[in-house]
C-alpha cells in the first residue's frame, strides 16, 4: 500500500488486519463470512486467499459461542479479531461480553487478561430499519474493562487495528457501515496514535462540537455552514468512548466556554450525555451557556428514508443547535 | 388433486415469482431500498405451508418473507407499499422488505434476528395452550438459524411443554455464503430437531404438493395434541443472499441444476403428466399477475409518507390505552 | 393482607402477583424455580400451590427463550411476568428485549404491542462477585420502547406489579436483591401513583438528592448525617427511570440549586449523567455550582467485602459529595 | 488398580469432602460469605477427571468447582484464603467461592454463569489446534446447563473444528430446584451430545474408577485428533443447591438412597473387596486432611485484605502492559 493514494475505510479496515496478520502469526480473524463470501461488507475480501482458512475462519450462525471462543482463544495466547456483522447481532453475545471478557482480569485477581479485539458495523443510514440500525457503541462504553473505539478517518481505520490487538485487554472496534466507501489518504508507516487520544479536527474559538465516527463529519460540514454565520467552531474528533480524553475534552472548554455533542445514539443515557456530565463535573464555572447535544431520536430506526433521516442527526440540526447554544444567555 | 387447488398453488407461486422480479426492477430503480432478500425458487414452501392453515392460526417469519406474506394472504398491494416506505404498506412504511406485518391475517413479522423469531413462537403457542385455544403457530426459519442457540432452547422449550407448533425450516443449503456443512456438524436438520423428541420430517421443498400435504398432516396433528412438529424443506435460493452479495461461495452450474428442479418448472410438469396444465389456463392466470403486480406499483406510487411529526408515535402505545 | 401491618418488600411482591392473578386470568409467571423452589429468592413461595404449575411455570436454564416466549404470550393475548433471576442473567436475553420487546410496536406501524413485565434482582451488597452483582438497570433505560421501574419502597414494590401489568408495553421492574427482607406499611387498597412520577421523600432547601431503589436509603441516611451539619438535604425517590419525571427533578433544583444523583451503575455512562445532562438542558442557569454524582466504582464487583463495600455508594460519601457541592462556588 | 492410585483417589475426595465440610461450619460462623455450592457427593468426577489430565492441559469449571479446584492441585490454603477474602487467595480475594483462578494450573475459573464456560472452552481448544499444540482443554458444566443456547452453539463448534475439548457434563438431576425431567424434552444428555456427531458416554459418576478410565480414553483419543468427547458423569448432589435452599423440591428419601451411593462408601466397599482398603492407611490420610485444613483456615485466617486503594487495580492490565 503506498503512501498518499487515495484508500477507502473498507481498505484500509482490510489492510490493517492483513499487516498485523502478517507480522504476528497469533492474529487470526473469525466471523460470518469472513472468508469464502468475502466479508458482509467486503472488509475481509481476498484474505481467505491470502491467509488460508485456518486464519481466516468462517463461523455458523453462533454469535455468543464464536465470541466466547474469540476470549477463550485470547486466553490461551492468540490475538483474535473477532467480526461481528452488526452491533444489533452483538446483543447475542453481550453475556460473554462482559460477563466474561470485560471482568476476567478482575475476577482472576490480575491472572487472566483478554487480549481480543471485537470489530462490529455500527449505525443507520442504509433504511435497514429496527433491527439493523442501531448504534450501541456508547452504551457498551458503560462497561469497565472494554474499551470502545470509533475510527472515523481513513488512518484511524487502519492503525486502530494494530493499537487495539497491542492492547492486553479486550477492545470493540465500531466502523460505521455508511464509512467503508469513504475515501481519504492513508500513511501505513505512521506510528498509531494512543487510543486515549482525541483529536482537533478543525480549530475554533466560539464553540466546541465534539462527535465520533460518521458523526464527525457531519459535525464538520455544520462547521462550515456556521462559519458563514460568522460562528466559528471547533470540531474535536473524539476517537475512543471509552477511555474518554477528557483533557482534550476540558481543554476545549476552556478554550470556547461553549459546547455540543454529536452522537448517533439515542439521546437518554447516551454517551452525549457522559460528556456532558463530565463537563459538568470537571469544568462547570467555565460553561457560558447550557451545554447542547444531538443525538438520534428514541426510536427503533424506521425504514422510511424520509423517517430515517429525520431521525438521525444531521448537519443542519447540528448547526442549529450551535446557534441556539451561541445566543443562550 | 383438484383443478381448484392446482390453479391455486400454480398461481400464488407464480405470483410471488412475478412479485419478486418486479421487486428486482424496483431495487435497481431505486424505488426500494435497505435490504432486499428474495424468495425465489423457494417459492413452494410458502404456499404448500400457508395452504394448510386457517385464518385463527398464526404466522412468525424471516426477512426473506415476501413469499410468506402473499401466500397468507397479505396483498401486493400492501406489500408493495411497505417496500416503497409508505404510510399504506403493512407496517406503515416503517418495516420496509425485511418487516412485514399484519394483524388481520395473524402475521407477526418479518424477524431480521435470525432465529429471533423462534422463542415468539414458542410464548404465541405456549398462549394458545393455556387458554386451549385450537390454533396452530407456524414459525418459518432458514438452515443457518439452527446453528443459533435459540433454536436449541425453543425446540426443548415447545417439546418439553407440548405445544402447538409447527416448525418450518427452509433448508436451502446455505446461510449467505456458508454452505450447511460449513455450519453444522450434523447436517440432516430434520434428524437434530429430532433429538428433541420432536416429530420430524424432511420433505422436498421443490413439491409444493408434498409440502402442503406435509404440513396439513403436521397442522392436524398439532391440533390433536400430539405436539410441535418440525418439518425440514429441502430448497434453494436462485438469487444471490440479497442484492449485495457477489456468490463467491457456490458455482453457477450448481444453481443451475436447482433451476431445473425448481418448483414453478417442476409443477408445471406434473400438472402437464396429470393432464391438468392446460385446464388451469395459465396464460389467464399470467395476466391476472401481471395486473396485480402494475396495480400494487401504482398504490405504492401513489402512496403516501408519513408526516416526519409522526416519527416516535408507537415507540408507545398510545397514551389513552397506558 | 391486612393494612398497616409491616409487610417485607418480598411479601409485598407475592402479593402484587398473587392479586393480580386473581383479578385477570391473562396473568401467568414464569421463570427459572418460581415454581417448585418457592423462587431464587423466595418471593414466589406459596403461589405454586395457589396457582398451580400451569400458570406458574418452571423454566429451563434458558433465558433468552423464556423471555422471547413471553413476549410472544404477550403477543397472542396474555399479560406475562418473567422473572429473570438477576439482571447479570439478562444480558442472555438482551436480543430478545431489545430488538423484540422494545421495537415491534413501532416497527409494526402500531399493530403489535408487547404488554410483557419483566421482573429481575439486582444490585451488589452480598458479595456475590462479578458476575451476579451488577446495577444495570440505569443501563436498561437508554432503550426507547421500555420502561423501567425502580421500586424502593414495600408499597411500590406491591402496587408497580399492577401498574406495569396494566401497562400496554414492555415493562421492566427493577428490585434490589438486598430489599427483599426489608419492612414497610403495605396499603392493597391505594391507587398505584403513576408509573412516570418522583416522589419527594424529605423535603429540603439547600440541596437534591435525586436516588431510587435500596440507595434511597442511602441517601435518606445522608441526610440524616447533613442535617446534623445544618444542611437540608432533599430527597426524591425517581421510582422510574424510564420514563424519567423531568418535571419533579427541574421544580426541586429552582427550589435547591444544588443537585447531585446517587445511583449503584458504574459511573461512566450512567442514569446519572444522564440527569445531570437533562438538569444541565433544562435548568442550566438554575444551578449554583457544578452537580454531583455518587455511583459504583468502574469495576466488576469483587467478593471481598470491604472492596464491594468501597465500590458502592454508601452514606457517607453520599454526604461527603453534598458538603462538596455545597461549598463550591 | 495399584495402592498408590487406591491411596490418590481415596485422599483427594476425602480432602474435597472434609474441605467442604469445614466450609459449611465457616459459613455458619459467617467466616466465608457469598453465594457457597458445595460438591459434597460428587467428588469421585473431579478426582478421575483431573487424574487424566497434565499439567498443560487446561480446566475451565462453573460455581461449584472446590472439589474441581483441589483435585487439579490448587491449595486448599489459597483457596481457604479465597473464600474469606484475603489476597492471598487464588483469585487475590476478588472471586470467592464461585471464582477460582490459578494460571499456573491452567485453571481458568471458576464461572458463574450457567453455560458461560463452554465458549471459552471452545475458543481455548482452537488456540491449542492452530497451534498445533498437544493439550486438552476440559470443560465442566451441569445438567443444567445443557438448556441453554450456548451449550448447543458450543458443542457444535466443537465438533465442526475437532477440536480437543473433553465436555465434562456433571449430571446430578437437578438445577436447582428443577428436576432434569422439567427441563430436558431428551433426558439422556449424552445422546444429545452425539446429535452432534461428538463421541458421548454415559459413566458412574458416583465411581471414581469408571470415572478416571473413561475420562483418560477420552484424553488419549482427544489427543490422537479424533475431537471432542464428551462425558455425561450421572452423579447426586448430598447437599441443597446453595445455603439459601429449603429443598422443597425432592424427597428426603432420594437424597438418602443416594447417599447410599456416595463416591466415597462405594470407593471403600470397592477396595474393601480389593482387599486394598487396610492397604491405603484411611486413618492417616484422615489425619493428614484434618491437618492440611486445619493449616488453610489458619493461613485463612492470618490473611491480608487487599487495601482498599487497589479496587481498581486489574479493571485494565497495568499500563506498562498497555
Ligand atoms: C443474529 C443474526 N446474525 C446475523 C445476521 C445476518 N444475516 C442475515 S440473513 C443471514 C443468513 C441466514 O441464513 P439462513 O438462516 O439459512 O436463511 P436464508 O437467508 O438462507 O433464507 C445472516 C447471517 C442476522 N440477521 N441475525
Ligand atoms: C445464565 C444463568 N442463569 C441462572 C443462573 C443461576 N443458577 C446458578 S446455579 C444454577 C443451577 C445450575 O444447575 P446445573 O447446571 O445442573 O449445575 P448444578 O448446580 O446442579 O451443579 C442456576 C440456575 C446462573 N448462574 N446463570
Ligand atoms: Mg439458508
Ligand atoms: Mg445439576
Amino acid at each position: 500500500m503506498k503512501e498518499d493514494k487515495q484508500t477507502t475505510y473498507r481498505e484500509a479496515v482490510r489492510e490493517g488486519i492483513r499487516n498485523a496478520m502478517q507480522k504476528d502469526d497469533r492474529v487470526f480473524l473469525m466471523g460470518e463470512y469472513v472468508g469464502r463470501y468475502g466479508g458482509c461488507f467486503a472488509v475481509s475480501k481476498g484474505l481467505l486467499e491470502a491467509f488460508g482458512n485456518a486464519r481466516i475462519i468462517d463461523t455458523p450462525l453462533c454469535e455468543s459461542a464464536y465470541t466466547g471462543a474469540g476470549i477463550g482463544a485470547a486466553l490461551n495466547g492468540m490475538r483474535p479479531i473477532v467480526e461481528i456483522m452488526t452491533v444489533n447481532f452483538s446483543l447475542l453475545a453481550l453475556d460473554q461480553i462482559m460477563n466474561n471478557a470485560a471482568t476476567l482480569l478482575h475476577m482472576s485477581g490480575g491472572q487472566f487478561n483478554v487480549p481480543l479485539v471485537i470489530r462490529m458495523s455500527t449505525g443507520g443510514g442504509k433504511q435497514l430499519a429496527a433491527q439493523h440500525s442501531h448504534s450501541l457503541e456508547g452504551w457498551y462504553a458503560h462497561i469497565p474493562g472494554l474499551k470502545v473505539l470509533t475510527p472515523a478517518t481513513v488512518q484511524d481505520a487502519y492503525s486502530m487495528i494494530e493499537s487495539a490487538l497491542n492492547d492486553p485487554d479486550p477492545v470493540l472496534i465500531f466502523e460505521n457501515s455508511l464509512l467503508y466507501n469513504s475515501q481519504g489518504t492513508l500513511d501505513t508507516n505512521a506510528k498509531p496514535l494512543p487510543i486515549k487520544k482525541a483529536v482537533v479536527k478543525r480549530p475554533g474559538n466560539d464553540l466546541t462540537i465534539l462527535a465520533y465516527g460518521i458523526n464527525l463529519f457531519k459535525a464538520l460540514d455544520a462547521a462550515e455552514i456556521l462559519e458563514k454565520e460568522a460562528i466559528d467552531a471547533e470540531v474535536i474528533d473524539l476517537r475512543a468512548l471509552r477511555p474518554l480524553d477528557d483533557e482534550t475534552i476540558m481543554n476545549s472548554v476552556k478554550k470556547t466556554h461553549r459546547v455540543m455533542i454529536v452522537d448517533e445514539g439515542w439521546r437518554s443515557g447516551s454517551i452525549s450525555a457522559e460528556i456532558m456530565a463530565r463537563i459538568n463535573e470537571q469544568a462547570f464555572f467555565e460553561l457560558d451557556a447550557a451545554m447542547g447535544r444531538v443525538c438520534s431520536a428514541e426510536v427503533p430506526l424506521p425504514y422510511a428514508k424520509h423517517l430515517e433521516d429525520a431521525a438521525l442527526p444531521q448537519p443542519v440540526k447540528i448547526a442549529a443547535m450551535a446557534r441556539q447554544i451561541m445566543e443562550d444567555a | 388433486m383438484d383443478i381448484e387447488s392446482a390453479r391455486k398453488f400454480y398461481s400464488q407461486m407464480l405470483l410471488i415469482r412475478r412479485f419478486e422480479e418486479k421487486c428486482i426492477e424496483l431495487y435497481s430503480s431505486r424505488k426500494i431500498r435497505g435490504f432486499l432478500h428474495l424468495y425465489i425458487g423457494e417459492e413452494a414452501i410458502a404456499v404448500g405451508v400457508m395452504h394448510a392453515l386457517s385464518a385463527e392460526d398464526a404466522v412468525i417469519s424471516t426477512y426473506r418473507e415476501h413469499g410468506h406474506a402473499l401466500a397468507r394472504g397479505i396483498s401486493a398491494k400492501s406489500i408493495m407499499a411497505e417496500m416503497y416506505g409508505k404510510v399504506e404498506g403493512c407496517a406503515g412504511g416503517r418495516g420496509g422488505s425485511m418487516h412485514l406485518f399484519d394483524a388481520k391475517r395473524r402475521f407477526y413479522g418479518g424477524n431480521a434476528i435470525v432465529g429471533g423469531g423462534l422463542p415468539l413462537a414458542v410464548g404465541m403457542a405456549l398462549a394458545d395452550k393455556m387458554m386451549k385455544r385450537d390454533r396452530v403457530t407456524v414459525c418459518l426459519f432458514g438452515d443457518g438459524a439452527v446453528a443459533e442457540g435459540e433454536f436449541h432452547e425453543s425446540l426443548n422449550l415447545a417439546s418439553l411443554w407440548q405445544l402447538p407448533v409447527l416448525f418450518i425450516c427452509e433448508n436451502n443449503y446455505y446461510a449467505m455464503g456458508t454452505a450447511l456443512e460449513f455450519s453444522e456438524s450434523e447436517v440432516n436438520l430434520s434428524k437434530k430437531a429430532a433429538g428433541y423428541r420432536i416429530n420430524s420430517f424432511q420433505v422436498d421443498g421443490m413439491d409444493v404438493t408434498q409440502v402442503a400435504e406435509s404440513a396439513k398432516n403436521a397442522v392436524e396433528d398439532i391440533r390433536s395434541g400430539k405436539g410441535p412438529v418440525f418439518l425440514e424443506c429441502l430448497t434453494y435460493r436462485f438469487r444471490p443472499h440479497s442484492m449485495f452479495d457477489a456468490e463467491l461461495y457456490r458455482k453457477k452450474t450448481e444453481v443451475n441444476a436447482w433451476k431445473d428442479k425448481g418448483p414453478l418448472v417442476t409443477f408445471k410438469k406434473t400438472l402437464e403428466d396429470k393432464g391438468l396444465w392446460s385446464k388451469i389456463k395459465a396464460q389467464e392466470i399470467e395476466d391476472e399477475i401481471t395486473k396485480t403486480i402494475d396495480d400494487a406499483v401504482t398504490f405504492a406510487e401513489n402512496g403516501t409518507l408519513e408526516p416526519i411529526s409522526d416519527l416516535e408515535k408507537f415507540v408507545y402505545s398510545p397514551e389513552e390505552a397506558q
